[in-house]
């Protein structure tokens, strides 16, 4: 049972804060979901979690100890989803997700079956450039089932799948949560994930008073 | 299916006229050769050197002839759409860039004996290079991208482009003044070779021109097979259950 | 209609542009480009500095003349007008002959002699038999230093 | 049609000069890689002003060359070149606009930097005059020529490279008779006849290239 | 009134057919939403409809005539959106509105006014790279109201998009038809649609039956 | 930690490779742009004898760097760059299997031919020996100090382009002592002290080019 927690964060880019004083907590089989409006701080706040971008102020805990302590350890524990897809178009939509299994550590088999479980075992073969918008990114979303890390930082991922695919990635995440998972994700639709907590980045009031001149 | 429609006629076609060609290409190249090492003259200033003459002016020839017919096979693929255009200039490529690798080849190694230097670069000589730079270019355009289609007409586009080339490298003799001769054969007032010399190097060059039209003919079915089979392989992943 | 009044516009610029640079190039050919030198260049311009140059012509008859090891050449390059002496070492190309084309490439030496590094041999279009071109000389069709001519024809080379 | 093509042109430049020195970056590059010279070379002053004309001319079409792979490549990526061909503008125009802006920001800054170039390669004074004439005629065409390649290998693996092997050879020509244009000016012969080639492959080019790379535009975005 | 019809459409990509025997009509003051499963064809359709890709088969109508007669009036008429945003990141966000502005023969000071639209005025001088993911896309949104064009053709027009700005979005839409335009968009989420027209792109029988395995 | 490390070499050459001739264009413009010079230069033969190591170098240098700027371009613009980075493998190891993959699609293909090049430039046979070990040593290191370059492009708001060209001067002792040691060898000295001059900028570039690119990637993706 593991805890990601942060605490007073803050975040400034190109200059400008993004948001300040943001505090959040996940434990294990729990998900958060990120929202609020266009600009609010979901992509940034992500990047911070992924270690990808350093916080202004404030910090990341996990189970007790500071991120920054051990930024490697962190690394072992997380799978990214950015907005890019992460996806060859030269090469198969199995070799794709082979690639991200062995970088992962996992077997080759395990790509495969990543693939069946996000309904393009019949792709498998196909370049990844003859796939449409949806299958890349649902091609993406098999790097989760592929890599068993525990902490899943998504950024929109559902962007661009049909209906059937979001239940599908609901699913998904249902199980990993149930194994012990845990996940936070920024999202404009409604995504079931377990626990249901959401945080709500919002516009800062002067930001606020900003737009509405 | 229609769009095989044609390639499928000119299955027909091809299946018969190849043994011809290609009985033509060994006729001609024989009696040629026969000719041109035994029975002909040396000639009056460059001696035994000239024989080089029947392989080079042939091969040169004919990689003008074929970019030729790459560039008119791309026009016919991008103008009219038609199905067989592309598959035509994309044979001919390989084959109009081995003519010219051969003339290029050929002609340093007469150039050394009969001008004291393997290379210079004089117009005609430097054009032809820039010709077999277009064929490597057009080759390489051709497998640049994922998608053939997208190669395939990319590499038309160049290939019209480059068709200015052609008359400079034809012509070059006569705008500069080139350490290359001028034309002896295709002139206004008949050719400046005798005919005894005239004579194996026509039937070279006919022997060459079947060559080119046989090996043509090969690699154009080749790619047609090649292109069905990817379109059963398709069809068959579509009913596929 | 519009369309295809576009498309004539623009075939029609093309087409124009294409006429002008034809224009351009003619007109660059009447200043005649030059790749080599006549002698008589040299004589009226002097040399280019002490950089290296090609010099043109024909190989002036009965100029040639070569050293004991037959290495060292030495012989004079005409255009009809003006001649002068080049040195050179080395081999010379098979065409090498007197009366024939040349274009050598060195540079200047002090005593007004061109020291070549490299000689060309040029060359014209004509080939025959060299029973035939006996043959034609001793008929009179044909005398040295005139372009060859093939069949009876003279060929058309100024 | 002149509105969006003064448009193009206007945000092209606008562009070029915010990220703060790609004119500068080709310069660079030019005089650079020309300077490397005396380094390859050694610093010989016959030897480098005998060579000076074709290092010149060599590093000013491999520097006109450097950046034009990627002419059409930003707006290809971004969305911006479907946006621009769904407009009623000939697509021609649209190339013509960005090859100028190309030249304004690679073509001109070069040609003002090749008197300092000239005096440090020892390039004889009396052929700067015709250098720089036939740089001017040439990096347009050398910019025409690049463009038709940078739209052929949109969306081609190795653009770059490709795009070299390409326009290389068609650029030759411009190379060899700007080079003979100084040549003949440094030995005291009319530099005109070389110049008016030059001219006419400008001419030439400027009704070819943007036809052929407006064709291969619309074929990339397929 | 116009109307813009395509009969017995056809579609080819990489060698494969995408869709085939597809027809649709929409007219003056409606909008056809073009609905379907991931690989399904939209973005195909729509790159048809736009010319950017040649139909295998049939044509496309507008007014009775047909569409490749004059290619260049067509583009006069419509507006393309793609999956693309067509946003200069070294450009303020409002130089980016009023470069589309001048190449649709716009006026500038509309370029103003659809940032407003688009709830981005308060970012007018803040360059685009500043610009959140969904900022970006309301960005290239505004295109539509600078280029008064009467066909509008919009690839997943809101993704991104957080719901207060879909909102907006959807009220331009109906703006743009009760105005007498027209519109033609895919997308994987509910969008209010004058005249609600749906178009299913679906799975051929046969890939459904391969996808199915 | 090695396993993903020749994963993403592995699939570095399977890419290159898939792309049918990758190799063989990087040759292809080494040769072009080498073959450039005759024509700039004027094609005297001992001339060109004279700047053949230079030319080869110049033109090995340029070839290597053309490609160099996509060497992390593609992955960080399709997201994997992101996906590398946030994986407990050292930023510097994926600098190194990158660059790895990068030189044998770019600088061996140069190496091997290098003779050919060498007999088009009548470059004396003496030196081709030492060419080659200097080229051998050399590329490597290029490739190194190109992916410096490579990775700050990335992240460079300004002037990115310019901060690649910080990596052109950092590349000249490269050229210098190449050359060198080819001229070394054809003036029939020993080449051996240029050669060792080569190979301690070679580990010194592996031991500071990883790190410096991994910082810069890091930088990149903020
Ligand atoms: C690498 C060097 C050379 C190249 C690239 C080259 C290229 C060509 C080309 C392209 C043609 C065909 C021109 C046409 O169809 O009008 C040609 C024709 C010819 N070449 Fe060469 N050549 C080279 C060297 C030589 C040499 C050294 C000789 C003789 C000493 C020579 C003699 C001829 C002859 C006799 C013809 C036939 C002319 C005719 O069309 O009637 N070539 N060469
Ligand atoms: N690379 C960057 N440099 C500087 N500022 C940035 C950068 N990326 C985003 N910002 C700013 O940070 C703020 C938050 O951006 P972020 O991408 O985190 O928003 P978001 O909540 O993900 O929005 P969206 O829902 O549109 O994706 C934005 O207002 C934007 O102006
Ligand atoms: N550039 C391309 N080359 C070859 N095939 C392609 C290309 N783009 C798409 N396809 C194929 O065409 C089919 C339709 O793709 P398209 O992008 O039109 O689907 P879509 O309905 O827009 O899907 P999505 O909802 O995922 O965006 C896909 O199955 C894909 O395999
Ligand atoms: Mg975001
Ligand atoms: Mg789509």
């Amino acid at each position: 049972m593991s805890v990601f927690a942060g605490s007073g964060l803050g975040c400034v880019r190109g200059e400008r804060p993004v948001f300040r004083q943001l505090s959040f907590a996940v434990e294990s089989g729990t998900g958060l979901t990120l929202a609020g409006p266009n600009g609010a701080g979901k992509s940034s706040l992500l990047r911070l979690m992924a270690g990808l971008l350093q916080p202004a102020a404030g910090g990341l805990i996990w189970d007790g100890a500071a991120v920054t302590d051990d930024p490697e350890a962190h690394r072992a524990r997380i799978a990214w989803i950015g907005h890019g897809d992460g996806v060859k178009p030269g090469l198969t939509a199995l070799e794709n997700a082979r690639f991200w299994a062995e970088i992962a550590g996992a077997t080759a088999s395990s790509a495969a079956a990543a693939l069946d479980r996000f309904g393009l075992a019949h792709l498998a073969d196909t370049p990844a450039r003859f796939l449409s918008q949806g299958q890349r990114r649902r091609l993406a979303l098999a790097r989760l089932v592929v890599a068993r890390r525990s902490l899943w930082l998504l950024d929109e991922p559902t962007v661009g799948l049909d209906a059937a695919s979001v239940a599908g990635f609901e699913a998904v995440l249902a199980d990993h949560c149930r194994a012990g998972g845990m996940a936070v994700l920024a999202t404009h639709i409604r995504i079931a994930v377990p626990g249901g907590q959401v945080l709500a980045l919002g516009r800062t009031p002067a930001r606020a008073a900003a737009e509405a001149r | 299916m229609h769009r095989f429609a044609n390639p499928a006629r000119f299955q027909r076609f091809s299946a018969a006229a190849l043994p011809w060609f290609a009985g033509a290409a060994i006729l001609c190249l024989g009696a040629g050769l026969y000719f041109s090492l035994f029975r002909s003259p040396a000639d009056y200033q460059q001696g035994e050197t000239v024989r080089i003459m029947y392989v080079h002016v042939p091969a040169a020839w004919m990689a003008l002839f074929a970019y030729l017919v790459v560039a008119a096979g791309s026009v016919s693929a991008l103008v009219w759409k038609h199905p067989l255009g592309e598959v035509v200039a994309r044979a001919a490529a390989p084959i109009g860039a081995g003519f010219t690798l051969v003339c290029l080849v050929t002609g340093s190694l007469w150039g050394k004996p009969m001008w004291g230097a393997w290379w210079v670069w004089d117009a005609r000589l430097t054009s032809v290079l820039v010709l077999f730079f277009l064929y490597l270019g057009y080759m390489a355009l051709l497998g640049a991208f994922d998608d053939p289609v997208r190669g395939g007409r990319a590499a038309s586009i160049l290939a019209i482009v480059g068709v200015v080339n052609l008359p400079v490298i034809k012509w070059s003799v006569d705008w500069w003044n080139t350490l290359h001769q001028p034309a002896s054969v295709a002139r206004m007032d008949g050719p400046t070779i005798h005919p005894s010399m005239l004579l194996p190097l026509l039937l070279m060059a006919a022997g060459f021109g079947f060559y080119f039209a046989a090996v043509l003919l090969l690699r154009v079915r080749a790619e047609l097979a090649a292109r069905r089979i990817r379109a059963l392989r398709l069809a068959a992943m579509e009913v596929e259950a | 209609m519009t369309r295809k009044r576009r498309r004539l516009l623009v075939l029609a610029v093309a087409l124009g542009l294409l006429g002008a640079s034809t224009a351009l190039v003619l007109s660059a050919f009447q200043d005649s480009l030059v790749f080599f030198y006549s002698p008589s260049d040299v004589v009226a311009k002097g040399p280019p500095g002490d950089r290296s140059f090609r010099l043109g012509g024909l190989v002036e008859p009965a100029s040639v003349a070569r050293s004991a090891d037959g290495r060292q050449v030495t012989f004079r390059v005409t255009d009809g007008a003006n001649a002068i002496a080049v040195a050179y070492r080395g081999i010379l190309p098979d065409l090498f002959r007197e009366g024939q084309g040349v274009v050598t490439e060195g540079r200047m030496l002090a005593d007004g002699r061109f020291e070549a590094r490299e000689v060309l041999a040029k060359h014209d279009e004509t080939y025959m038999p060299r029973e035939v071109a006996d043959a034609l000389k001793k008929s009179g069709h044909w005398k040295e230093g005139e372009p060859a001519p093939v069949g009876g024809r003279p060929a058309a080379r100024p | 049609m002149i509105g969006p093509l003064r448009a193009i042109l206007l945000r092209d430049l606008r562009l070029a000069l915010r990220q703060g020195g790609d004119a500068a970056t080709v310069v660079l590059f030019f005089v650079l890689a020309a300077s490397l010279f005396p380094f390859g070379v050694g610093p010989e002053p016959n030897l480098l002003a005998r060579i000076a004309a074709g290092v010149i001319w060599v590093t000013a079409l491999l520097s006109v060359m450097l950046g034009i792979d990627r002419l059409f490549l930003a707006d290809h990526e971004d969305g911006s070149l479907e946006g621009l061909l769904t407009q009623p503008v000939p697509a021609a125009g649209i190339v013509v606009a960005k090859c100028a802006a190309q030249w304004l920001m690679s073509g001109l800054p070069l040609i003002l930097a090749t008197p300092i170039l000239a005096v440090f390669l020892q390039l004889p004074a009396e052929g700067l005059p015709a250098m720089l004439a036939a740089l001017a005629l040439g990096t347009p065409t050398l910019v025409l020529v690049g463009a038709i390649g940078a739209a052929l290998v949109l969306g081609a693996r190795r653009g770059g490279v490709l795009l070299a092997l390409l326009v290389l050879p068609l650029a030759v020509p411009v190379l060899v008779f700007g080079v003979a244009a100084v040549d003949a000016a440094v030995a005291g012969l009319p530099a005109r006849p070389h110049l008016l080639v030059l001219g006419a492959m400008l001419l030439a080019a400027l009704a070819l290239a943007p036809i052929a790379a407006a064709a291969a535009l619309r074929q990339a975005l397929e």
